[in-house]
């Protein structure tokens, strides 16, 4: 039946209802979706949510996004980022501040903190092969229940997965869905349009398709059709609210410089 | 869904969006015979209008190829409302002028369009991604056959003509909403509201609401609920009195047509 | 083991071995990929071949790659296409000269050729939804070998498929692969980078990623550089040769106007 | 793969464009202690040199981070190599300037890097797509163990380090070549060119190829096969001679090892 249909489930995630009169503020402009800025974007962003946040490392995460989640302190998170910040940044600000109770990514080298809770027992993981993340994010999405790959098997990353036998053998996973999708992008408009800065495209745009509320904070909002149609890498459809955000670091782990 | 706009979006709270005056009902029930109502109700255009009117503002929307593409020019621009094409296109509007005519710029018709500021286009993948993902709210097709169940046809005559589904299919299961737009009887005189479809299925109850040139309806599971009606169309024009019924008590309606009907 | 792994089979569909000196031509430039025509680009295209074809109805066809087809009346083919042409042009003047044995396709309304030899038994089709055939192909590109999806439950697309109960039931469906896919875009350049124009894009990128050799036609083979690297639709790593064709019709089924 | 060019790609016919100097290989096994062993060999920039040689024109080839990352700034560029960096990269190219660096522009390494003309950016679902789809010709890795069946484990040391998988088992499982570039023995001298790994897997039988800076190896099913030494390094320098033989002869390799051997 079309009229409400659930997506696949996230573990520990969930299609929310509609919600009528449910505090969530207003956005402006024709489509109703330009915040002012974070704290009017992130207004109903609840302790016990599961939230996706787009980057690599630290290249494309929604700084400010993750600030507002800082300042208001909401806690019991269930996080999905490739790396949930880097040393000492991005999400792993949340992690110092105890707001995260799980976690779901790839690779975590480089995030002493993440290390340590997770050997104290304070926050509970789930690792998942890069290739498999993304694509449970696209899968979940783009209304694809569960998908075959031959990622993992025989590996620890096998365990408790159905296995069957195609050309080669594969694992069973399933889509994967938030609450909320937080990502930054270079440019966008009122529509929720994206346009992404050479590699901090990454993850931002399956997870725009795979959350109930996608927040999408921008360097630059432009006018509606300033971005040519064609080069559009997240169409505004997948984004529910947009503002403009300030103050980039947009730091780089590693600014290696070519030899003189 | 948690959307900071107020207002509803087409297939989120369907029911208070969609508007259609209930007082047009009619409350006697004068003998007409069935070709009589043939000829009543909305022409083409001003069933367009109506539907046009019924969409929430800001919804995006995936018109079918036929009678619902003509939705597109009664709609209100002030609504804000997006058109998806399945071929790979979000942000229809309008047709081209022969000088910004484009044959790269067509609608899941084959049609030359035009688009609006804040359109994008993109591969079908991402285009089906948005539909069985639960993006687009609100889905408007057209049909063959439309049963109590909400299940449609609107794809194959079996042996008699060789079309193919299309995203027909897609569309009814990942459409947050499907509304059937088509004419009340067949060529035939047949009435296209059954108790059971007969021909193929492109769904099976997934149909929230049907408009035809006599009204609108919803399929309950037991019988179709006559919405509203067109100007001059009497309950007796509809078709069946055991399969058309105004009241809204549904005693045998599935679960999920009985999810249509909450507000 | 990775030194040879097959990908997902499409249903007759093979991933080739790799062939020395089989008599493809050789391309020119730095990445060989460029070629002088549909002639030389096409040469190595045999009878019983199962090939992708980029196009929906006539919009974004490779023109110039089915002409070369016709020319060269290669039979037996397999044709993966939405709509195996439309109104006796595109891939339907392959069903007219006798040279498609079998047909995977979506919709073929506006097809008189296809549905008349197919009522008259002489070739055989199989139709997919619309979505679950762009999702097949790009399943078959991106080495998943079979996905979940809710699209054709209780309909004759479910014939003979596994139904399995996710949040809702859903169909099984495995991955799509071709020998060629042929593919037409707007602009490329030597890698093989592609950039569709409007709404021409269609099933051509998901295409490029499913056949053993994926043949691209371009309107303008342009600089290595040219198209901005951001918003390449079809990056080259999918395209093994490249070819600037010439006379496009572009043709359009319904030009419909404005009214004044 | 009916490719153009006459000139194989990796993954397709390795032991054709893969071309170590056989000659280098020792006939004397004169005694060796192992410590010795770790300071023989190729540098870490002639390693790194001597990978780029092997690379066959016009790849596509995947870095890992660590040592392989080093082998992009000796590849030739005449041989188009194009670089894939699975944080949605394509065509990596040296480092940039004070003046070009920008902080969007990174490896999976995170570090900066440039790009050449014909580069491509993109999403990470279409990144792993071109791995796992199998268009990825070659990926080179670092390794913590490799054993004889192919096997690897580079991710996991448990109890110890938390890092996680990454992309590695996406790699070894879609590329059509995987290469380990490691050290020979890790830090307390111990060979990590074993019989069977102990640490969590990477991936079960995935590696065509192995090189340390004491020369490149195969795993057979059995044994390592010696393909090619470094200068000055002999056969016992490489470890217990059971496990390490120049015979090309593979009695038990398993078919997917004894495939990797056909030319």
């Amino acid at each position: 039946m079309a009229v409400e249909h659930e997506a696949a489930e996230a573990p520990g995630g969930s299609r929310g209802q509609p919600v009528e009169g449910h505090g969530a503020p207003s956005g402006s402009g024709p489509f109703l979706k330009v915040f002012e800025g974070a704290a009017q974007a992130l207004a109903d962003l609840h302790s016990g949510a599961v939230v996706m946040s787009g980057g690599f490392g630290l290249c494309g995460i929604p700084e400010c996004s993750i600030a507002e989640l800082l300042r208001r302190g909401v806690r019991d998170l269930t996080l999905i980022s490739n790396n949930i910040g880097n040393r000492g940044k991005g999400l792993a600000q949340l992690l110092k501040s105890g707001q995260v109770r799980h976690a779901i990514c790839s690779y975590v080298g480089g995030n002493p903190d993440l290390e340590a809770q997770f050997f104290a027992g304070e926050l509970t993981l789930e690792l998942v092969p890069q290739g498999t993340f993304a694509e449970r994010i696209r899968a979940g999405g783009a209304g694809i229940r569960a998908f075959y790959t031959p990622t993992g098997v025989g590996t620890v990353a096998a365990e408790g997965k159905e296995v069957r036998a195609f050309d080669r053998p594969c694992l069973l996973e399933t889509g994967l869905r938030a609450d909320f999708a937080l990502v930054k992008a270079q440019r966008g408009d009122a529509y929720g349009n994206l346009w992404f800065k050479e590699s901090a495209r990454n993850f931002s745009p399956l997870m725009a398709t795979a959350a109930t509320v996608t927040i999408a904070e921008v360097e630059e909002l432009v006018p509606l059709g300033a971005l040519p149609a064609e080069d559009i890498h997240c169409p505004g459809i997948f984004v529910q609210r947009i503002y403009q955000g300030s103050h980039y670091e947009n730091a780089i782990e590693y600014p290696i410089l070519r030899s003189p | 869904m948690a959307r900071p706009s107020a207002t509803a979006l087409a297939g989120e709270t369907l029911t208070l969006a969609h508007t259609p005056s209930r007082e047009a009902v009619a409350v006697t029930r004068p003998p007409s015979s069935g070709t009589q109502a043939l000829l009543r109700g909305w022409s083409d255009a001003a069933l367009a209008a109506e539907v046009a009117r019924a969409i929430p503002p800001r919804s995006v929307v995936n018109l079918g190829i036929g009678l619902p593409t003509q939705v597109a020019q009664y709609l209100d621009p002030a609504a804000s409302i997006m058109i998806h094409s399945e071929n790979g296109l979000l942000g229809v509007e309008g047709r081209p002028t022969e000088a910004t005519l484009s044959p790269t710029r067509i609608n899941a018709g084959k049609e030359s369009v035009d688009v609006r500021p804040g359109a994008a286009y993109f591969d079908s993948a991402l285009s089906f991604a948005m539909i069985r993902g639960g993006h687009v709210n609100l889905a408007i097709l057209g049909g063959m056959q439309v049963d109590v169940q909400g299940s449609l046809a609107n794809w194959s005559v079996p042996g008699r003509k060789l079309t193919g589904m299309g995203g027909a299919m897609d569309l009814v299961t990942g459409a947050r909403a499907v509304w059937v737009m088509m004419r009340h009887a067949d060529r035939s005189g047949a009435s296209k509201l059954l108790e059971r479809c007969t021909l193929p299925l492109t769904g099976a109850g997934v149909v929230a609401r049907i408009i035809t040139e006599l009204g609108w309806f919803r399929p309950t599971g037991t019988h179709f609920e006559v919405i509203s009606l067109a100007p001059g169309v009497t309950l007796s024009d509809v078709g069946d009195p055991a399969l058309f019924r105004t009241d809204r008590v549904f005693e045998n309606a599935s679960r999920a047509t009985q999810r249509a009907d909450e507000p």
